[in-house]
């Protein structure tokens, strides 16, 4: 499905949008399969898809971890893209971003990696070290390609460059929610609530909050707060990277924790829509 | 726009021919931009220039002198002078560059100094300009590196740095850059990031390499001075080529001066046993630049070997990336065993003990003696001393 | 015949006062003629002054800067400059003086050099300038000197210095000398004492303090250019009293300018704790001069007792022995703690770490305020730098 | 019996002279005596007295040894003149000549000091650490008080030296048969030989040679070269240094090289009146 269709759906339906993100073949092809399996079937309504990196520098340790462990498996980018291609052909419907730093696609040459990914059936990509400055060329070839760019806004982005983002924005933007790299957080910071409403200002192009979220609260409040939704990506591999020699058993929980997100997208869209009668 | 940097064609800001740029997460974005814009209102006031030059001459110890080098000149064949950056205060070039970025973040009104190290040179350098400053600093260090440059982290530790030990990847240089761009992702603030080398994002490959080329004016006015004339080639080690840098830049419009980089070959150019990144390496985006890097075919980054922990990076900077592929510089490499013996060399016809860095650039200057004729001019920019090194020298001669 | 050498009232050659003289063996007398005769041809000559301070500056680093220690001074209240000997090649004061006597060394025809060390910044800086001279060079060091200061011993060692432990006594340097003289008796016409301080038989304390003094005269141009006027104060650690002869020398017939000379005052005063001679010793002769010295009642020579290895001598060198006889120079000291406290300000405030034989001007700079008015000018001559003592310090302050 | 008298009545006696060196109070006071009994019992003509210091830079490890343990011991510089006293008052009749480095008698002051050894019953003082250039005050008081000033030539002491020393030489002169320090040397170097003549062509005072002596063999040759007699210290001092807790268990074999020795001054001294027939 087109993102841009999934998100008009998902906002006729009033409800606030997860998604996960994953790093594929952590710690095996098969389990991330299952995985987003999972995750769709427990209320993600999209998937940020990671192709692993070696030196994933906006990351976290639990994803830093996930990318090790991944390429100590043998994951290579064209392992990833058969992976897209395999869940299309397992017949998911849901729309696909994939996630990688910008030395992958890079290596391949920007045009031919959006056009292998767009083959295989992404809808968009995520590039976290390429600001705008540098997004010329893969802005172009997306949009020739039919591959959205997500670009990033942070709590450190000033109304100038908000301005200049929020511009040539499409799909949808990443809140970056902290100032830091992603991992699960205990709590909220009160200056997440803020940025969501400093980049409303400039933009109706939805808003998906992450770095950090990790309950059902979390991502009530930032929907209720006008966010259109929440990413997760650390707190659902801290619950398989406990259990890595039968990371399958961990489905359930995650399955849970995946439907306790997706209600608090859905709580957090009534509290707005009764914040904002 | 076009603009000539020191005879550097830059077609675009902060690019070096291709090379360059500002890979990073939009978090780090309004840090460096204002990092730039204060560099560009700073530098060049008379205010900073005083109290940098001050420091520099009365702490550093600048200049450092340009020695002539008789016994080692009769051993190779040719005339060799080496510039002394071993005799700046800390032990080697890195303080040129941390006294200036430490000055900036001051008048930045930032209150902390991070930094990554792999030789521990840079992180002295940082922890000394920052306690000129009233600035904290927090050092980030690969455990291998610090096993290996455990004096240095004695000194860091004694001058008050908090060092903190990175363990993901190899625990070397690369996986603590990592980590000190994702630290200056939570706190760029009200932080600095020091950076180490003419490497990472734009403006920094420009602000370090315009603060190490103090380096190569002064060889300029010393070398008119005892010879008359310029040199036939400048030698310099590096990984991301702050010191090279430093020593080629005033030079690099006089195109008979022959410039020579030398990275370090580690065992062998074998898989994964070298950091030869211009041998071995291509394109790519490191740390928020491109430039040659040592990485697989699907572009993921592979960690680069050597003995000496401050060659030991996957990628070189920017500005020496298309300074080799152009070929006004020449990229070389010396393998460890070569290097060792180089300090042994230079201990004895010397009295100087060099880093393993330094000791790059001696070992190819002895191996490739029929490249310099006799009345050959040559400087190798002595980059650093080997007190930090006096361990891994004394067990690989003597044992352990 | 009255003399007047830099102030310095010169009744009898070698004599300052009563201290000083020739209590040597004939076997050395004529080795000690021949040098007084080769210092006096050579040294003045154009020759020798080119070479030597072309050496002095390319190969030592001179002149070595005058900081303005603004973070310390703040701390305690005067105006401190530090006189950075740290920074000269090999990390103290001593290189100044081996130099100068391994080039006269090579002027007489010398093919070797022995000597003593105790902190190993004295043997260092020989096996440095004998590699420069081609001289082979052969180390006196206590056992326990060679312990505690193992960093240098290994630096020796891979410079290509025959080191030899001595265990006589109580292995430290008194003993390293004694050995140093008796070695010298059997080879005196093919090898040159290297002598590491103003100490010994004349005219060693005036050959070394020549060789020192360049220290005083760089001090003088600097402070003047810097402040327009001489400084109220200048401290010296010591125990031969070299560096601080270096520094005081140009300055003794400027009365205003208070020199103060501080040794290591050890553990305490009491019985055999210390190695404050000018407390506790009285004239006595050790190794060829009258001097102040620390001995019993009958004349038995005492050993010193201190942490800092190169203070850590019984004797005062004759010309030092005298200035502080005289009151012109006032003889201080301090203890252990206080000294290993100093070089943890010094780290903090200006992010350098001292040896601990300099920490001994900075402990007393910092426990004796009250001596220094505000706007005093107080010059810290800061001899040498801690890397030696890394391992001392950190145990110090970190444990084992 | 006076140093000079005794010197003129072996050389009547055409016999070489034997002076061993012994450190005072090694292992302790009561050896000692017994000691310098045993070598005037068997042949020692001078008895040289070393006063023992802590610095003793003349000396070679054997006597280094010597000084330590016999300050170790609590000896003091009072003892030892004590000790000569304590000789004297037990008959002795063999000149004794002191020796000890500069800062003894300097602390005491010279001349109180020189008095003591005078009034204990010493002949002449050796201070290894006092050339001409500084022997001055030792030379005028000793004069006064009557205690020769025993000086030294070495095999680096050129003509104008030889010239100086041998002028204001008395008593008789040590010559330095080797450039070193004290010590037992297995082979008789050929300078020493040459020293001697050169020696003596300046002078008539006796001259005793010393540092290395330690066989029969040498003295003969020392003596027989023109030499007076020889100086034996450390070889001494070998043979009780084995077995320091029963020191006077190595009498017998003291005596015995002690014999010895003073057999090869005689018979060097025959040799040398065949020699200069
Ligand atoms: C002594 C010395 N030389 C050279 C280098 C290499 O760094 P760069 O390439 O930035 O000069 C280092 C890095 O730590 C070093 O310590
Ligand atoms: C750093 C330093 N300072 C001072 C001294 C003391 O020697 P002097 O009194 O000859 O200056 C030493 C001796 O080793 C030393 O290493």
């Amino acid at each position: 499905m087109d993102l841009e269709e999934k998100l008009l759906e998902l906002e006729k339906r009033r409800e606030g949008i997860h998604m996960p993100h994953v790093y594929y073949g952590d710690p095996n092809k098969d389990f991330t399969l299952k995985l987003i399996k999972t995750l769709v079937e427990n209320g993600a309504d999209l998937i940020e898809f990671g192709i692993p990196f070696s030196d994933p520098t906006a990351d976290g340790p639990t994803f830093q971890a996930a990318c090790e462990r991944a390429l100590k498996k043998g994951i290579t980018p064209a392992k990833c893209i058969q992976g897209i291609r395999n869940l299309r052909k397992n017949g998911l419907e849901t729309p696909l971003i994939v996630t990688t730093y910008y030395n992958i696609p890079y290596v391949t040459g920007i045009r031919a990696f959006l056009k292998e990914i767009k083959k295989a059936g992404a809808q968009a990509i995520i590039v976290p070290d390429l600001p705008v400055e540098e997004a010329d060329t893969l802005l172009d070839e997306g949009k020739k390609i039919g591959i959205h760019l997500i670009l990033q806004v942070a709590p450190t982005t000033n109304k100038e460059r908000l301005k200049k983002i929020t511009d040539i924005a499409s799909g949808f933007i990443y809140v970056i929610g902290v100032e830091g790299v992603t991992g699960a957080r205990e709590n909220l910071a009160n200056s997440t609530l803020k940025l969501i409403n400093r980049v409303r200002r400039y933009t109706d192009v939805p808003l998906l909050v992450g770095f950090g979220i990790s309950k059902k609260e979390h991502a009530a409040a930032v929907v209720s707060a006008g966010a259109n939704g929440v990413v997760v990506g650390s707190a659902y591999a801290k619950i398989y990277e406990k259990n890595l020699e039968k990371p399958e058993e961990t489905l359930p929980e995650i399955a849970q924790l995946a439907k306790q997100i997706k209600q608090g997208c859905i709580e957090g869209y009534r509290q707005y829509l009764m914040n904002n009668r | 726009m076009e603009l000539r940097s020191e005879g550097v064609l830059v077609l675009r800001k902060g690019r070096f021919g291709k090379y360059g740029g500002q890979y990073v997460n939009e978090i780090l974005m309004p840090a460096l931009i204002e990092l730039e814009e204060a560099f560009n209102r700073y530098y060049p006031t008379p205010e900073f220039q005083g109290e940098f030059q001050s420091l520099l001459r009365d702490y550093g110890g600048r200049p450092t002198p340009l020695y002539y080098a008789k016994n080692f000149s009769e051993l190779v064949g040719c005339k060799v002078y080496l510039k002394r950056e071993d005799l700046l205060c800390g032990g080697s070039h890195k303080l040129n560059n941390a006294l200036g970025q430490a000055l900036l973040a001051k008048k930045m009104g930032k209150t902390r100094l991070i930094t990554e190290t792999a030789a521990g040179q840079h992180g002295l350098a940082t922890v000394m300009a920052g306690n000129i400053f009233g600035l904290e600093t927090e050092i980030f260090m690969g455990v291998k590196d610090m096993e290996r440059q455990a004096s240095n982290v004695k000194r860091m530790k004694l001058l008050g740095a908090k060092i903190t030990p990175v363990k993901s990847g190899a625990g070397v240089l690369k996986d603590a850059v990592s980590d000190t761009l994702r630290e200056w992702a939570a706190c760029s603030q009200t932080t600095h990031y020091l950076m180490g080398s003419t490497v990472g994002p734009h403006p920094f490959p420009t602000i370090v390499a315009t603060f190490q080329s103090v380096i190569g004016i002064e060889i300029k006015q010393q070398i008119l001075k005892k010879e008359g004339r310029l040199p036939d080639a400048i030698l310099a080690c590096g990984s991301g080529g702050s010191n090279a840098l430093g020593a080629f830049k005033p030079f690099i419009g006089n195109k008979d001066v022959k410039l020579y980089f030398v990275e370090g070959g580690g065992e062998s150019l074998g898989a994964d046993n070298s950091a030869a990144a211009f041998q071995l390496g291509k394109p790519g985006v490191l740390h928020g630049a491109l430039m040659q890097v040592l990485q697989d075919e699907h572009g993921q980054i592979k960690p680069s070997k050597t003995r000496a922990a401050g060659l030991n990076y996957p990628g070189r900077g920017p500005e020496i990336s298309y300074l080799c592929e152009t070929g006004r510089v020449n990229a070389c490499y010396t393998f460890d065993k070569e290097v060792f013996e180089a300090v042994k060399v230079m201990c004895r016809t010397e009295g100087l003990i060099p880093a393993l860095e330094t000791a790059h650039v001696i070992a190819y200057l002895l191996s490739h003696r029929e490249e310099f004729g006799r009345g050959e001019v040559v400087i190798l920019n002595y980059s650093g001393r080997g007190d930090k090194d006096l361990k891994a020298i004394m067990r690989y001669f003597y044992g352990p």
